[in-house]
Formats: C-alpha cells, sequence, structure tokens
C-alpha cells in the first residue's frame, strides 16, 4: 500500500475522541473556531473567509458554501434559520451517520457559526429516524454544549446567542432535498416546491434559511483552525479540500475514507480499498448514489471532483461509493435504482411521478427478456425528458442511473434485448441451466431439489431439465455437488 | 388494539409528550414518531386523537403517516425483521437474503406471519454498508449475513436468547 | 461542567486538559458499524480486564467510526509519545490479549494490526 | 410595480417584475398551455405547485426547462416558449399523463370539457406511446354531491388547494407518495364519512373528471316521464346568470325567459322561480333579525341559505349552533311550500308532487337528502340538478336554447323582486335583508335599496348601516377560508357584528360548485356579478316584503311573520357533527 492516501479534516475527530464527552472535543480544539469568530470577526469576514476557502456543499450539488451564506446573510427576516441536513438517505452511503457518531460536536460549532454569520439564533438538525445511535449521541452533545455555554444564551460572553433542536426524518429520501426538508421541518408531507422562492428568501416558516449537509458543516472548524488558505491549497482547481467516501461493495477494504479532491478513482479502490474481493474484474464505480451513474473501468485514473464525476454521467452526490465487480449485471444495477427513485418519488411531478415509474418498467422488462432495441430508444429518450422536466433534484438525476449505464455498457443491455441473456448471469429469466449428461451421475438430487418437477432421468442416469417448465429458480445449480450443472 | 385501560394510559402519556413540546407548527412528525413509540403502529384512533389534540386535519395527520415510510397504520408481528437493500447489500446478495427469508416464513416483504409472530420489512440502508449484507432483527444488526444464518437468527427470535 | 464565559476560559479549559493527557488511551470504535460487529462486548471485557488488572494511568474511550469497517470491531491503543496502534478484528478474548501483550508489557500484537493509512490534518496548534 | 425587459420568442417587451414568464407571453398572445396551475387573483385561490410540467419552456442560461407557470420574469430573460425540445417535453408529459388515465373519453362525464383531453387534442397526440401499470381506485360515490373517480386524478392538486387553503375545510390531502399518490380524505374515507361540506369547489377546478357531481339527470327524466306524477321545478338566482355559457353565449347574459321556456320544454309540469323563496326566506330573516334585536337573542345572526356553510359550521363550530338564523334555505322553503300550501290551494295530492331544484350548487344535493327537511313524511326536495346538468338535459332534448323566446314562470309562486336575485352573489342576502328590515324598522318605505358598500369580490367585507338611529354592524365573507375567520372572532368574543351573511363558494352562488366550468377565468365571476345587480336594477319591486305571492302566502296559509305556522314550515335545526 502506498503512503497516506487519506487526509482527515472532516473526519478528523472520528474515532478519536468519545463523542459524548464535550471535554474531548475541547481538548482538540473544538469551539476555538467560534471562540475566535465570536471575539475578532465580523459576520461579513466569516462570509468571506469560507468563500476564501473554495468549500462547496458536499449534501449533493456542490453549491459554494459561503456564497449561501452570503445571500441568507442579505435577505431579510424576522428570523433566521440555519438547518444542518443529517437525512442522509443514500442507500450505501454513512458518512453523515459516522461523524454524528463520530464527532457530533463539531456540527454544533458548525451550525453556530453558520448562525453567526448570515445573523441566525436557531438552527435544526434534521436527523434521519433510523439512526438511533446518532441521534442519542446528538442529544447528549446538545445537552452538553449548553451546561458548556456553547451554544444557548451569550456564548462565551459575546452576546451572541443561537439554539438548537433537533427533528426526525421519518423515511423520505425526497427530504433531502432542501425544500422537501422545510416541508418535513415544518411538519408536513416532504414534497419540494418550486425555486424560487430559494429557501435563502424563503425556507422556514418562510424566513431566511441556510440548509447544509453534515459533512460541509464538519469542515466548518477546520477551515477556520487551520486557515481558509492552507483549506484551499488541498484540492483540485474547482473543488477545495477533501470529500468523505463511504466506499462498500465488492471490494475488499471496506470502510470510510476522506480523501483530497482530484484523488483517482483507482487510487481510492486499490490503494485504500485493497482491490476486488476474491481477485474479481473490476466493473464499475457507482458514485452519488441513486443520483449518480456507474463510472467504467477506463475512468478509474480521472482526478475525481465535481466536474469531472459530471463530465462522465455521475456525480459527487453525498460519498456512497460502491464497487461493483465482473458479476454485477448493469441493466440489474439501473433497475435497482429506478426501483429506489420510484419508491422514494414524492410523487408531484408529472415526470417523476409517472416517467420514472415507466423507465423501471421498461428495464424489468428487459431483465425479464421481454425487451426490444426500441425499449433502449425509449429509456434513453424519456430517461433525457425526465432529467429536463422534472421538478427537484431527486427526479432529475433520477434517469442518470439508466443513462449513464446504458452509456457504458450498452453491450450489456444489447444482450439482453437481443441475445436474450444476462451475461453476468443475474437476471434469472435470462439464465438457461443445463445437465452436463457426462458429469451427471444420476444422483437424483437436483430433482429432488427442483420445485417444479421438470428435471427427470433414472438414479444413476444422467438427468434432463424441461426447459418449457424450468422458472429457473437455481434451486438444482445448488444441489448439484457434481458441477453437473452449468449455469448460462 | 390491546386492552382499553393500557390504551388510555398510552393516550396519557402521549397527551402528556404533547403538552411538554414546546409551541412549535411543525411537531406533527414527532408527535407522530412518539405514538408509534408507544402504539407499536399508527391506528386511526391514534391519528384522529393526535389530529384533534394538534387541531389539524385528520387528512393532514393522515397524509403525513402515509408520506413517510417510517410510519405504519398496521401493527406489527412479535418480531420485525428488516432486511437492508441499501446499494451495499444489494450488491453483497440482500435481494437474495431477503427472498430465501420469504420462503421460509411463507410471508412477502412488509407482510406479518399469520400467527404474529414475525414481520418481514426491508429497510433502504441503516449505514452498516461495511458488514453487508445486513439483517436487522428486533433492533438488533446482524452482519455479513449468509442465508444459512436466516434459521439460526429465527429461532434466536422465538426462544428469546441473544 | 462549568459554563464557558469567554474565549479565555475556553483557551485555558483547553489547555488544562491537554496538560493532562499522560494516559493511556485504549479506543473502541462504536459506531453502528463496530456495534453490529460486537464492540460492546470488546468494550465491556476491556474495561472489566483493565479494573481486573487494576491498570491505574488506563482510560478506555468508546469512539465513533475508525474508517476500518472490513475489519469491525477496531480498537486503537494510543500510549504518549508512541505511535498509535490499530487493531482489527478485535473480540473478547482478543482484546485480553491486546492488554497483556500490548499494554501491559508494550509487545504489539503484530497479527491483529490494521496499517492506518491516513493522516489527519494538522488542526492549527491543535496536537494530535 | 417596476418593469423588467425580456425577449420572448425574439419579441422585445417589458412586463411588470411580479409577473410570471406565462402572463408575460400572454402579453404578446403566445398561449402556454397549463394544467395543474390556477391563479383567481381576486378570490385569492391560487394554485402554483408547478407539478405537472406541461407548461414548461427553454429559458436561455438554464440547464433545464422551466415551468412557466412559476418561473418570474428578471431583467433581461430570454425565453422560447415553443421550440422543438419544449414542445416534445410537454407532449411526453401529456402522454406520461394519458399512460395513467382510463382513456375511456367517449362516455366520460367530462368529454369534451375536460383539459387533458383538448391539452391532448392540442398537442397532436396521436399514440400513447409508454404502457404500464395504471392506478385504480375505488369510486366514492357516498355521497349525494361528490362523484370522485380517482382513476382520472392527474394529481394538478388544484382540488386540495380549494379544499384547505381557500375553504379551510381540510377535507382532501395527498396520500401515499411515489406513483401511489392520490389525493382524499383521510383513511380513505368515502365522502359522506368526512366532514366535506359539498361545496363543490374541488369540483369546480378540477381539470378531469376525477371529481365531477353526482349525476342525477337519470331520475329527474323518470319523474316527468312518470304520468303520474306532477314534476315542479324551480331555478335559483344564480342559473339565469351562467347557463347561456353551456351554449356559448358570453358570460354574465341574463337567460332567465329562455331557462324558463327550456324548462317547460324539457316537460317539468311547473316551472317555478326559486327567487319567490328567496323572497320568503328574506321576510322570515329579517323578521327573525328584528326578533332578536327587539328580544336581546343572540347577535350576530348569521344567514343560513348557504347548505355547504351550515355543514361547515356544524362541524367546526358546534359550539355556536345558535347564532346562525333558522330558516331554511330558499329551495327547501319552496320545497315546502309546494309541497303544502301550494298542493292544497290547487288539490294535488302532496305525494304525487316531484320537486326539481336546478341550483349553482353541489351542496343543494346533499342538503336535499337532510332528514329533518322533510314535511309530513316527505322530502320538502326531491331532485337536485346542478347548473350543468340542466344544460345537458336541455342538450339531450334537442332544444335549441339561444334562439328560445323569453317565457314567464308559472303562477302562483311565480313572482319575484330584485331583492331575491341578487341572493345569487356574495352580499346579496344581506342586502336584500336590509332592504326590508329598514323599512320594518323605521317604518317607512326607504328609496335607498342600492347599498354599494357591501358589494364586491373582497373576501370578508364590512359596512356599517343606519337605520333610524341605529348603527347596524354587517359583515360579509365568502369562501368558507373567510367564514372561518369571522366565526372564530365571534367565538373569542371579538366580533361586534349585528349581522354576517356567508357563502361558502368564492363569489357566492354565482361561483358554486355546479356552475359551467370558469375554467380558471375569474372574469366569468365577475360578469355573473355584474348580470345579477342588472337583473336586479331591472325589476320593478326590489324588496322582499313587496312579493304579492309573498304576502298573499302569509295572508292565506301561514299567518304571521316568524309565527307558529312558518316556524313549523320554514325553519330547521342544526347539530353537532363529527370533525374527521
Amino acid at each position: 500500500m502506498s503512503g497516506h492516501k487519506q487526509l482527515r479534516i472532516a473526519l478528523r475527530n472520528c474515532g478519536v475522541i468519545d463523542p459524548e464527552n464535550i471535554l474531548e472535543y475541547i481538548a482538540r480544539g473544538g469551539y476555538m473556531a467560534l471562540g475566535k469568530i465570536l471575539d475578532e470577526m465580523a459576520p461579513e469576514d466569516v462570509i468571506d473567509e469560507l468563500k476564501k476557502s473554495g468549500l462547496r456543499g458536499r449534501g449533493g450539488g456542490g453549491f459554494p458554501t459561503g456564497l449561501k451564506l452570503e445571500f441568507a446573510r442579505r435577505n431579510e427576516g424576522e428570523r433566521k434559520y440555519i438547518i444542518c441536513n443529517a437525512d442522509e438517505g443514500d442507500p450505501g452511503a454513512f458518512m453523515d451517520r459516522s461523524i454524528l457518531e463520530g464527532d457530533p460536536q463539531s456540527i454544533l460549532e458548525a451550525m453556530a457559526i453558520c448562525g453567526y454569520a448570515v445573523g441566525a439564533n436557531e438552527g435544526y438538525v434534521y436527523i434521519r429516524a433510523e439512526y438511533p445511535l446518532a441521534i442519542e449521541r446528538l442529544t447528549i452533545a446538545i445537552r452538553q454544549a449548553y451546561e458548556a455555554g456553547l451554544i444557548g444564551d451569550d456564548i462565551m460572553g459575546s452576546g451572541f446567542s443561537f439554539d438548537i433542536k433537533i427533528k426526525y426524518g421519518a423515511g423520505a429520501f425526497v427530504c433531502g432535498e432542501e425544500t422537501a426538508l422545510i416541508s418535513s421541518v415544518e411538519g408536513n408531507r416532504g414534497e419540494p416546491h418550486f425555486k424560487p422562492p430559494f429557501p435563502a428568501e424563503k425556507g422556514l416558516w418562510g424566513m431566511p434559511t441556510t440548509v447544509n449537509n453534515v459533512e460541509t458543516l464538519a469542515n466548518i472548524p477546520s477551515i477556520f483552525n487551520m486557515g481558509a488558505g492552507r483549506f484551499a491549497e488541498i484540492g483540485t482547481k474547482t473543488s477545495k479540500g477533501t470529500k468523505v467516501f463511504a466506499l462498500a461493495g465488492n471490494v475488499n477494504k471496506v470502510g470510510l475514507v476522506e480523501v483530497p479532491m482530484g484523488t483517482t478513482l483507482r487510487e481510492i479502490v486499490y490503494d485504500i480499498g485493497d482491490g476486488i474481493v476474491g481477485g474479481k474484474k473490476f466493473k464499475a464505480v457507482q458514485t452519488g448514489g441513486p443520483s449518480g451513474g456507474c463510472i467504467p473501468e477506463q475512468f478509474l485514473d480521472i482526478p475525481i471532483d465535481y466536474e469531472s464525476l459530471k463530465e462522465i454521467g455521475s456525480m459527487m452526490g453525498s460519498g456512497g461509493m460502491i464497487i461493483m465487480d465482473e458479476d454485477t449485471c448493469m441493466v440489474d444495477i439501473a433497475k435497482y435504482y429506478l426501483e429506489f427513485t420510484t419508491d422514494e418519488s414524492c410523487g408531484k411531478c408529472t415526470p417523476c411521478r409517472i416517467g420514472n415509474k415507466r423507465l423501471y418498467e421498461i428495464l424489468c422488462k428487459i431483465t425479464k427478456g421481454e425487451g426490444t432495441e426500441e425499449d433502449l430508444d425509449s429509456l434513453k429518450e424519456l430517461g433525457g425528458i425526465i432529467k429536463d422536466t422534472s421538478l427537484c433534484g431527486l427526479g432529475q438525476t433520477a434517469p442518470n442511473p439508466v443513462l449513464s449505464t446504458m452509456k457504458y455498457f450498452y453491450d450489456e443491455y444489447l444482450s439482453h434485448v437481443r441475445d436474450k441473456k444476462c451475461p453476468a448471469g443475474i437476471c434469472s429469466s435470462l439464465t438457461r441451466y443445463e445437465i452436463i449428461a457426462d458429469k451427471c451421475i444420476g444422483c437424483t438430487m437436483c430433482a429432488k431439489a427442483c420445485p417444479t418437477a421438470c428435471i427427470s432421468g433414472k438414479v444413476r442416469e444422467p438427468h434432463k431439465i424441461d426447459q418449457a417448465k424450468c422458472i429457473k429458480c437455481g434451486a438444482c445449480f445448488k444441489a448439484c455437488k457434481f458441477d453437473a450443472i452449468l449455469k448460462s | 388494539m390491546c386492552n382499553n385501560s393500557l390504551a388510555e394510559e398510552k393516550f396519557k402519556e402521549l397527551d402528556a409528550f404533547i403538552d411538554g413540546l414546546e409551541e412549535d407548527e411543525g411537531n406533527l412528525i414527532v408527535i407522530l414518531h412518539k405514538a408509534q413509540n408507544l402504539f407499536g403502529y399508527l391506528p386511526r384512533e391514534v391519528q384522529l386523537h393526535v389530529s384533534r389534540k394538534l387541531k389539524l386535519s385528520a387528512a393532514k395527520v393522515n397524509g403525513v403517516v402515509t408520506f413517510y415510510s417510517y410510519f405504519t397504520e398496521e401493527p406489527k408481528g412479535q418480531h420485525v425483521i428488516s432486511v437492508c437493500m441499501g446499494t451495499a447489500c444489494f450488491v453483497r446478495g440482500a435481494s437474495d437474503i431477503l427472498s430465501s427469508l420469504q420462503e421460509k416464513l411463507g410471508i412477502k416483504c412488509g407482510e406479518t406471519t399469520k400467527d404474529g409472530k414475525f414481520t418481514i420489512d426491508s429497510l433502504r440502508c441503516v449505514g452498516a454498508c461495511g458488514l453487508a449484507p445486513v439483517v436487522i432483527a428486533d433492533g438488533r444488526v446482524h452482519g455479513r449475513v449468509e442465508i444459512d444464518d436466516l434459521d439460526k437468527i429465527l429461532v434466536e427470535l422465538e426462544s428469546g436468547v441473544r | 461542567m462549568i459554563k464557558i464565559k469567554s474565549f479565555n476560559e475556553l483557551k485555558e479549559l483547553k489547555e488544562s486538559l491537554n496538560a493532562q493527557r499522560e494516559h493511556i488511551r485504549i479506543i473502541v470504535g462504536m459506531a453502528t458499524c463496530g456495534m453490529a460487529a460486537g464492540a460492546g462486548e470488546v468494550f465491556d471485557s476491556i474495561a472489566g480486564e483493565i479494573m481486573r488488572q487494576g491498570l491505574k494511568n488506563v482510560t478506555v474511550v468508546r469512539s465513533g467510526c475508525m474508517g476500518a469497517c472490513h475489519s469491525e470491531p477496531t480498537v486503537e491503543i494510543v500510549k504518549p509519545g508512541e505511535d498509535p496502534v490499530l487493531y482489527g478484528n478485535v473480540d473478547s478474548s482478543r482484546a485480553k490479549v491486546i492488554i497483556s501483550n500490548h499494554i501491559m508489557r508494550g509487545e504489539i500484537v503484530e497479527e491483529l494490526v490494521l496499517e492506518k493509512n491516513y493522516e489527519t490534518a494538522s488542526l492549527g496548534e491543535v496536537e494530535q | 410595480m417596476k418593469k423588467v425587459n425580456v425577449t420572448i420568442n425574439d419579441i422585445k417587451i417589458a412586463v411588470p417584475e411580479n409577473y410570471t414568464v406565462l402572463e408575460a407571453a400572454r402579453e404578446i398572445d403566445v398561449e402556454i398551455p397549463t394544467l395543474c396551475h390556477l391563479n383567481l387573483h381576486d378570490l385569492k385561490a391560487v394554485n402554483r405547485s408547478a407539478s405537472c410540467r406541461v407548461c414548461v419552456v427553454e429559458i436561455e442560461g438554464r440547464g433545464t426547462l422551466a415551468p412557466s407557470c412559476s418561473t418570474y420574469v428578471a431583467e433581461g430573460m430570454v425565453i422560447k416558449t415553443h421550440t422543438p425540445r419544449s414542445v416534445k417535453a410537454r407532449r411526453t408529459m401529456v402522454e406520461l399523463l394519458l399512460s395513467d388515465h382510463p382513456k375511456d373519453c367517449l362516455v366520460c362525464e367530462k368529454n369534451q370539457r375536460c383539459e387533458l383531453q383538448k391539452l391532448a387534442a392540442d398537442l397532436c397526440v396521436r399514440e400513447i406511446k409508454y404502457t404500464g401499470a395504471q392506478s385504480t381506485y375505488e369510486i366514492d360515490n357516498s355521497s349525494r354531491s361528490i362523484y370522485r373517480n380517482l382513476d382520472k386524478c392527474i394529481l394538478c392538486r388544484r382540488c386540495e388547494t380549494m379544499c384547505n387553503e381557500v375553504q379551510t375545510c381540510g377535507i382532501l390531502s395527498g396520500m401515499d407518495r411515489g406513483f401511489e399518490t392520490v389525493v382524499g380524505p383521510a383513511f380513505g374515507l368515502p365522502m359522506i364519512d368526512t366532514m366535506c361540506t359539498f361545496c363543490g369547489q374541488c369540483v369546480a377546478v378540477c381539470p378531469t373528471a376525477a371529481l365531477t357531481e353526482i349525476n342525477q339527470i337519470r331520475e329527474v327524466w323518470d319523474a316527468i316521464n312518470d304520468p303520474e306524477k306532477i314534476v315542479v321545478v324551480q331555478t335559483a338566482p344564480a342559473v339565469r346568470v351562467a347557463l347561456g355559457e353551456e351554449f356559448g353565449m358570453e358570460a354574465g347574459t341574463i337567460v332567465t325567459g329562455k331557462m324558463a321556456a327550456a324548462m317547460r320544454r324539457l316537460g317539468f309540469d311547473r316551472v317555478f322561480d326559486t327567487d319567490f323563496a328567496a323572497d320568503l326566506t328574506i321576510v322570515e330573516e329579517a323578521s327573525e333579525f328584528i326578533h332578536r334585536l327587539r328580544h336581546g337573542g343572540t347577535l350576530p345572526i348569521l344567514t343560513s341559505c348557504c347548505p355547504a356553510w351550515v355543514k361547515f359550521f356544524e362541524h367546526q363550530f358546534p359550539d355556536l349552533l345558535d347564532i346562525p338564523s333558522t330558516c331554511k334555505s330558499p329551495h327547501e322553503m319552496f320545497g315546502t311550500v309546494v309541497k303544502t300550501y301550494y298542493a292544497a290551494k290547487m288539490k294535488i295530492d302532496p305525494e304525487k308532487l316531484v320537486v326539481v331544484s336546478v341550483m349553482p350548487c353541489l351542496a343543494k344535493k346533499y342538503e336535499a337528502a337532510r332528514p329533518e327537511l322533510n314535511t309530513n313524511g316527505m322530502q320538502n326536495v326531491d331532485y337536485v340538478i346542478s347548473t350543468r346538468e340542466a344544460a345537458k338535459m336541455i342538450r339531450e332534448a334537442g332544444i335549441n336554447f339561444v334562439d328560445l323566446p323569453d317565457e314567464d314562470f308559472d303562477n302562483p309562486l311565480g313572482e319575484s323582486t330584485g331583492a331575491s336575485v341578487i341572493f345569487g352573489t356574495t352580499g346579496g342576502v344581506i342586502e336584500a335583508a336590509l332592504r326590508t328590515a329598514c323599512d320594518w324598522l323605521t317604518g317607512e318605505s326607504l328609496e335607498k335599496v342600492d347599498y354599494h358598500q357591501l358589494r364586491g369580490l373582497e373576501g370578508i367585507r364590512e359596512g356599517t348601516v343606519k337605520i333610524g338611529d341605529m348603527e347596524v354592524r354587517i359583515g360579509i365573507a365568502h369562501g368558507l377560508g373567510n367564514a372561518r375567520r369571522l366565526l372564530e372572532d365571534i367565538r373569542s368574543g371579538k366580533s361586534t357584528y349585528h349581522a354576517i351573511e356567508i357563502m361558502a363558494c368564492p363569489g357566492g352562488c354565482i361561483g358554486g360548485g355546479g356552475q359551467p366550468y370558469h375554467g380558471g377565468d375569474e372574469g366569468i365571476i365577475k360578469k355573473r356579478a355584474d348580470a345579477i345587480y342588472r337583473e336586479d336594477q331591472g325589476k320593478a319591486k326590489r324588496k322582499s316584503h313587496e312579493n304579492e305571492n309573498v304576502i298573499e302566502l302569509y295572508r292565506d296559509y301561514l299567518g304571521e311573520y316568524y309565527g307558529e305556522k312558518a316556524h313549523e314550515l320554514l325553519h330547521t335545526s342544526y347539530q353537532k357533527r363529527e370533525l374527521i
């Protein structure tokens, strides 16, 4: 393994300190940034420093954080709000959970800093109800921070007050979208609204609101401790600092990694992740969750940042990174993601509610071996229109997994529709089981296992599968101890 | 619903919880979480109770309940087994685990066995991707699950031994 | 917890906390992944063992995720003045071995060591 | 308002900065199709969910298409409304909606009145490219008023906006999510088990046949064709200023005479005017008001002609059941009078009488079935059909409505005054009541009949009327959301009104749920209101208590105003109803 590929800024305290003890956070420099800011910086300077750092939102779109705060600062409002988006809904992503479980105080400190910068005195952490441990630790952290006077009234004698409350999500991926999140915090169905007005103008309860995700916030205290200039030295031209990825799937060393922007996928997969499980062949890496795309081997060496990922049809997203090996069917993966987005669509706008459902149905057809080449054209055309017309980010990005897999793995789609074959052997309707007469000893194990009694043959003589009756369940394949069944 | 006096106690506890909250229009979801914790699910009478207490229309409360997948209007079995269907688990065979579990219990995902013992659920990522595939049985996370482990998990649940 | 009333008080508190740091820290990764893999039992057995052995200068800490989900549960030993050592796939019996070998005798249990392949950004004046 | 410069389809134009792209395009006569969008400015009914995505346009510098209904103009904005990209996207939206739609247009209640159907035609949709699962739901025909066929719902959410924001009834909400999303009452309850007022405003704005009225045309034909029955029809004040629209006439055309002729040709045995009963209502209600004033009764008094409003307060303000007037609504009074006084006078067996009301309202259908609105075991009104249903019957009967000669209503019970006509618009009932109350309280016949201060479309209006040396404070609300505000003031003791008129529908009955579809054009509602006041102006008598038929009715049958017999026949009671 080659040196230190990882650099931990957002995760600086995770696994190092006791998240349930605020003193450990303070010992590591916690609240020094807030203290310094309240002591010697004007809100405008705080925003300038963040702009200088080049920090961009780590939750998806990559909007410059400083600019976001500046908008909220400029807009007048009787009250203003800071919301921490901890509704990590990407399947296969757990960066935010890890930060909340490992270093919850850093989020509170960052929220207070943002509050000071925009002139907000209230904050909410909107957290997934499925994260009980994170909720517990966050609750303890908030209590301790209040007791220590590091949030609440008149923080460190500065005259600045900032309150933080927790709000629970209830299982809706779309609530990662900021307008839907705000609806949910207000106690409504998490349906997104058309922007403008942006939350920075009319957000929670119609007041200027800034929504930042957990990882973005976790970076903020460090920026003030290490200096915006030094932060901006890390990364690429457009994307500064580091990015946390949840490395999962068919890779040897699954885990949470934090690398400077501009690290290549190869370094992550092979150097940090130690390659593919079982020495199998790499097929694709999926980034950006249901909004992202599948990246093939040919792009393993591009330095990753917001722009480069977008260029190759994926996106940074929140940082889920799933490694797929040669046994993965890309049509099946696209179908998996579409099933997810159709389940999680709020149902408000036509293209997402019906369009994505139709995409999913076409994919089902294809994986069942009933697809045609026209279906492939429909996927592409409809996918493009859904991206172009959907109301919110969920709909606008939902076709990405289909479009990117079609772009890079078109052959696999063609095999499904033309040859009625699933090259990875995943789509069960397209799998064919045959008994190799030479290897079959007639033990009858397969016939016993078959739920549809479609295997016949005499004891100690080669058996045969009636293809017309076979439901392709694979029971015979598993039952055979002599490798006499060929799966193709 | 279970016996009446028990339900009454729970309604009292729910009311006390609601009364203890700071005035904030946005409390509906947090209250529904509490109610589901107390009652195990959100039957119509509980939703109506909440709607009347908060002076919200029943349609609004029901609209919120049906929007979020965390809330359920149906009672669950004594034991709830959830299969994580997050991407990491999916690429490591979670759907096989789920179908095998469905076969074993003779019910589909989201259903409860006739004897009321088991409910199967699927979950969208609990964030334990490092241990994929993951099965959560009565709140306990089992990592790197293989089909052969399922029987053991079921027996454990039934016997209450961990 | 005392209320911190000024930036100066915060700085003083931080300094006094760091001055006390001469203990050996045994950090157990206890985020969701770790817990699911049995970190709770590992923590209990380490804490129990420390008590049983009467080790006074050792603090056992529950921490968040160390990132090495592939080898949960993970335990890190931080001895003042030495490089931290990260152990993976620890269970109760291995934990006892780590305590008797590494903590008590200073012998690293090589076969359980995970390579720590990251650096942590220096946080201004903060020492790790 | 500050103006900004935009370029639409290469045409430069300056428009106010609060314009949407849709509004700006209209300035240069470019019509962008819409489906979910609804904006009744003055009535404050705005649905801007930006959800159907049919109105998408290209805006220079933006990555994705923008919904023109919700995108505001900005200085220098360059917009292209009908590029191949946007038209194709639009068509695809319609194709997708149709892929989840029953497509039984030929036998659909909304055939040729459906906005989705029109859009499909306008966009030249010739095939339904996408197929797949279709949502199916149980039909809800539980009430007498509203028919819900959610298979046809396109989730524009206009009904929700009307129900929740305008009417504050809170019956409808989005349920479930994703492809399963549906709009409906809590727990999938049938409408009849909810606190729905059946105002029908959801029906009035539904672009498809997901929400329509419960059609009673068949029953009415059967009655007409039954030789044993004597079928009496009565037409409400607001019908005459809207019915013509169904036959292509300009909104606001007064068709009272043609309407009477058409009713006769449909085969109704007697053609009467609810206006007569409106006059009757006024003399009773004015009497009740004066009675309360003089005997220290509960004030304010609230009008009770609107059945949706009655159901609303029964559900929502059960603690205030003693403040509304106990007067039955005009058509119910009419039904009662027909089946008692008229039957006796004409020597007809009342069992043979069938009373049909033509109403601008869907709640009247529900009201007609209320068990307490029953005299001697007979429902006062047997069937209620909407203005739209009346038009359908006229078309079905092959009557060339536009060219019909004007005819009069039958007598007796045919006379009406200007006071009764204005019942059809917001503020009319209270103005009519004042015309009578003022005369009675002062003992003079006052010349002042026009109370302009009480007119208009402002949601809540108020005025003080001097009657002798007394100042009577009047409140008016239309739309149940506005009504709720007045009611809450009464509940909290802040209200100082003596009398309040409330109409459930925005605009009053002219904007009722049974009227010809306004299609989002509030100008139509205004024209109907103007027509109402024109009709009033043209009447020889403009005060209810001067109606000779009414005077005769009391003289021959009812006795005293607000007396015992009048109470028995013309008043009703209210009950507390559940909140779901």
